[in-house]
């Protein structure tokens, strides 16, 4: 219930969906000015769940991302202008460049980091709440990650880990219908991803990831649930993907009316019109939102563009602590 | 087993099949395409699985058009599941079959290698010399693309490690082509390196059914003062770098082993006797890479041979970063064989 | 329904399962005397599981096996005297001594084999299935392995692939209670583990796997199922393992309470005393069975002994095809 | 970040402490126990996971008692899901814990390398310096227990070509415990590696909370003829034939690493510089091995000083196979190093 929340927070909500479009829109025009090296996965159209998901989290709780990280990390409250810098390969990035777009991270903030291996992340995220757990704190960790990761044996194994010694992880699972070109629908034989909490006697629910406030809903529950010591939880949120997988899709596995057809689903659009209505913000506010957002990502590829490039001596640091 | 003259080809006329038979221009990624068309046509039990390789075409494209071609049972997509769909690569070749497994980047053999190394190579042996395990499995490596840490390794040595495999890892659209055939032809499981900024370089390919055998080096280029061993990537590289050389008059013999096990020492010893230097080139992490193991086998039976030590030039003992001016600096580069080729010669 | 088989079809059940228990009692003694090299997983209480799953199979059909395979084999018309003789090293065994206890395979009578690595044959089950497939066979291939054994990857992996590809594979899952010394109520979350079937769409059912008639009945639906092409199932064989989990076991997380209590259940008895309910065979024709079995059993000890080791050139070879 | 003196401690009477800390003859598996034991008493971060590691004490007997005196939290049985809980160790690691995770036998890494490769040994370097991943990886690996080809390889060289982690072999009890509380207080990912034949090899260790560094060979045998550098079981192997070769007046020298990553180089090849000849002698498969490495360091910056080839002395390019006759065959063994070293000696 949109009453639920202030009119603070509801703007704070919309702003980071914003950001988050706005950004990888300016990702994509990048790409296609070939401004930095390296591919990239866009999440537009995936805001929601990133946001919902992120906005009830508190400071020391964790969170680990995917290749299609951008969205999460600014739901965790990144700095863009680190961001941008990253992906361009710069030494003002988060990682100092040697990261680029799949490798966002920021430890000692919560970002666990962002995986480019698919599945990679989700073993990581149960040792985190294990030491959740053993430290004694009440801090939860969630997991992100995508349908497709879903046939990795490290997401059954992880959440059976996660199962039996009852650590505060939230899975979430963005289903935006496919793993690169192969639709979830063919790479599995059941109806909902979240059937396969069952298998780890863990609750696990089908949302839709596309509505902020239900996204929001169903994972404070799922949080204070974890707080407790109750466990962990499985949330699949349906949600499409807009742009191509990577910048190298031809994207031959899909039709434009699907796309244009989900795209009327839009997690942004649909928020707004629900502030719009509930007169939170005003008509005009939107555009000033909207104008801020546009300037902050400008900014952040600003500075991306301005910042250097890595000591060439900087290939040999940090491969120990 | 295989089973020439598919349907189509009794369609053919002289003509068409001479004009098949050209040698054209054709990519690294064309050419691989090519030799599993050519196998899929000839033997109905080869066949491909791996992660959108059906209307995707693969990560890099290699597969394009060949599910039009097989449908999609011999083209077959799969979940995200590395090391299940190499175990049933593993099922199917002990069955009979001859499956080709596509892993879309070599770091995720890292989730395979169960199958890989305890099933794959081992099952042979294991049960005394009954079963066998026709299996390839075609994976990139190698940096240059900006995807960072988890997709630019160079792991081949690895492999090499492992008895029961053979690896394999061409250089040119022409060793591509000839060597994956031979690979799929091969009775046991060999693991086909190919190398991402190959796939788009260019070079004459005959469209004959030629077949390049596993375990013969081939010898890119003729010198007389510092034998090259090269490989994937760094043959070109070698090249480029020889080429220079030249001008200052040092004639450097580059060999490209081309298949790394089984290894054709004696060309590469053949070598070190004519020149009495070596420089070994890979891309992979310098500690524990390939270039030891042939830099060791030469400091054994090459040994009096030697006019100056064995020197390897290798990708620095770091994780491949992002940003593009690093990554470059993490492997060897043509001003790098450069420079230590001309240290030897002249030390 | 016993009243469903022939008079011979039963006392051949019963006589292969009193192989497997009397070949495993004797492999048990050459441990303790020493009488040869590595270690070994004995399946003495689990006989029907595999004698009543491999008695419903057809030739062509194929089968893997895991770490605790002997029964398997015999199960599948193996030649006890070549098991033994493998067992013991020798050069007349399956493998020509190079594979031991844990690698007994006869491939081209459709046992592809044991496995030493927990998991690791459930994927290439997958693959002979997908062979049939795509040869047109009707042949099953039917993969055995541990209730531990479904918290690898490889387990669910495996079990979406032969789902989605409607491959006729029969999962069969010995839940003998433990993975070593790890209790499986412990390892995993849930009641029965034929629930994870319901992660792959796919029938799983909990079966006593020490009903030797009830295990056939299942499976004989199962394999006709997959023939059908009707795709893979997961069947739950409810057993125990009586002795230790290998020969160096010191059994400290159970009790001898409890082994003795569910020895009570055991499936040779249960089966015996049926037969003898039913009048096949007389009591008598029992004891004659026995020692038929005790001279196989013998005879192959006999025959292990008597061979001879592998040459050592036997090392450098079969290295590859 | 370690938290000194726990309570028990300062029960302890000044005799009692001498006690503990006396030398007493240990088996290589007590050491490694009694390293675990002490460095958990010492930083409540530290814990134990893996399976069976709790009641059943490992499958080599290391962790017994240990869940006893530290309970089932500390002492984590986990099921049978080596990448799930290598990943559940970095994910602890990364957030401030320090676990130590058990793999039951080396073959398993197999299932386990993503962790270990793709994410432990890159995320400091992929996420700029930030972030660090102290973990401990035992595992035991080599050949003799009849165990066959899944549960018997020797795979430490993968490893080592990995930047990012350390790799550490002991080969004796004393050099297992300071290594292994070397290990725990790293502050990286360290792979350390058991032989299955040297747990129940004994020997004198202190009591004391001593430490190895990481980097550090030892001479194990000083001598002036050949330079051996043996690894894990090798080191006792190698010390055995070279009591027999003294007695025909050729004094070798036995250097053993200890650790791969970092690698003492400097004492290798001031061995050599010495000796003037090399033999390198592991349990692992030749092609590819570590041996190569060090074989090729030396014929590159210890070239001048040789007066013989380097030689390698491995394991043979095959599975290993299950009769103890051909198992012996397949690794090096004491009358192997010492035809291969009066071999080099005399040449
Ligand atoms: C282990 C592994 N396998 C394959 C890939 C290549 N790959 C990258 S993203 C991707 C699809 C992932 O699908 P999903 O989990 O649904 O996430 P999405 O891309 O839809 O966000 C694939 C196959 C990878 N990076 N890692
Ligand atoms: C991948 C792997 N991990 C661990 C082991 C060691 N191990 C051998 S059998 C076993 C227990 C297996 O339990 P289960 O699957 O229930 O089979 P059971 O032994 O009960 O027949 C373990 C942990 C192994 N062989 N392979
Ligand atoms: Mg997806
Ligand atoms: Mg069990």
């Amino acid at each position: 219930m949109i009453s639920n929340y202030s009119k603070e927070r509801l703007v704070g909500l919309y702003q980071t969906m914003l950001s988050i479009r706005y950004f990888e829109e300016e990702v994509e025009r990048s790409v296609k000015k070939g401004l930095f090296h390296g591919t990239t996965h866009l999440c537009m159209g995936q805001e929601a769940a990133a946001v919902g998901v992120c906005s009830v989290l508190k400071q020391g709780d964790k969170m680990t991302s995917t290749h299609r990280g951008h969205g999460h990390s600014i739901a965790m409250g990144a700095d863009m202008k680190k961001m941008m810098a990253e992906i361009f390969g710069k030494a003002t990035g988060y990682c100092k460049g040697k990261g680029g777009s799949m490798h966002i991270a920021d430890v000692d903030y919560g970002n666990l980091g962002s995986n480019a291996i698919v599945g990679g992340g989700i073993p990581i995220t149960v040792g985190s709440a294990l030491t959740a757990h053993l430290e004694g704190t009440k801090d939860v960790t969630v997991c992100f990650f995508g349908d497709g990761a879903t046939n990795e044996g490290s997401f059954h194994e992880a959440l059976n880990l996660a199962s039996i010694w009852k650590l505060p992880v939230i899975f979430v699972c963005e289903n935006n219908e496919y793993g690169m070109s192969s639709s979830i629908t063919e790479m599995t034989n059941i109806e909902d991803l979240s059937i396969r909490a069952k298998s780890y006697g863990i609750p696990g629910m089908t949302i839709d990831g596309n509505d902020l406030l239900e996204v929001m809903n169903i994972t404070e529950r799922a949080v204070s649930r974890a707080r407790n010591g109750e466990g962990p939880i499985l949330i699949e949120a349906k949600t499409y993907r807009y742009n191509g997988h990577s910048k190298s899709d031809k994207q031959r596995y899909r039709t434009d009316e699907e796309v244009s057809k989900r795209k009327k689903k839009d997690p942004i659009q649909r928020f707004e019109k629900m502030l719009i209505q509930s007169d939170i913000p005003e008509e005009k506010d939107i555009e000033q939102i909207k104008q801020m957002v546009i300037e902050e990502v400008e900014a952040a590829t600003d500075f991306a563009l301005a910042s250097p490039e890595p000591k060439v001596e900087e290939l040999l640091t940090d491969v120990y602590a | 087993m295989s089973m020439h003259n598919i349907e189509t080809d009794n369609d053919l006329t002289q003509d068409t099949v001479i004009l098949q038979n050209r040698t054209r221009e054709l990519t690294y990624a064309e050419a691989i395409r090519e030799a599993l068309q050519q196998q899929m046509r000839q033997n109905k039990k080869v066949f491909l699985l791996g992660e959108d390789i059906g209307i995707y075409g693969g990560a890099f494209g290699v597969t394009e058009g060949l599910v039009q071609e097989f449908g999609k049972e011999r083209v077959r997509d799969t979940p995200i599941s590395e090391l299940g769909i190499t175990g049933v690569a593993v099922g199917a070749a002990l069955t009979g079959m001859r499956p080709v497994v596509d892993i879309q980047f070599s770091d995720f053999l890292t989730l395979a290698l169960d199958q890989i190394v305890n099933q794959a190579a081992k099952i042979r042996y294991m049960y005394g010399g009954k079963g066998k395990v026709p299996l390839v499995i075609r994976t990139p490596s190698g940096s240059g693309t900006g995807a960072a840490a988890q997709h630019s390794q160079s792991l081949e040595a690895w492999l090499t490690h492992i008895p029961g495999l053979k690896v394999v890892q061409p250089g040119t659209p022409y060793d591509a082509k000839g060597l994956l055939k031979a690979a799929i032809e091969d009775e046991n499981p060999v693991i086909f390196y190919e190398h991402k900024l190959l796939y788009k370089t260019k070079a004459n390919v005959p469209g004959t059914d030629y077949v390049i055998p596993l375990g013969k080096a081939d010898i890119k280029k003729e010198g007389k003062d510092l034998t090259i061993v090269a490989t994937a990537i760094m043959v070109k590289r070698a090249l480029k770098a020889a080429e220079e050389l030249e001008k200052e008059a040092i004639h450097v013999e580059i060999v490209d082993p081309r298949t790394l096990v089984p290894l054709d020492e004696k060309c590469i010893l053949q070598s070190v006797e004519k020149t009495g230097r070596l420089l070994v080139v890979h891309e992979a992490v310098k500690r524990g890479g390939y270039g030891a193991e042939i830099a060791s086998i030469v400091a054994e039976k090459g040994f009096s041979n030697l006019k100056a030590p064995i020197k390897r030039l290798a990708g620095q003992d770091v994780p491949i970063p992002n940003n593009k001016k690093l990554e470059k600096a993490a492997v060897p580069q043509i001003k790098d064989i450069i420079r230590e080729a001309r240290k030897i010669v002249h030390e």
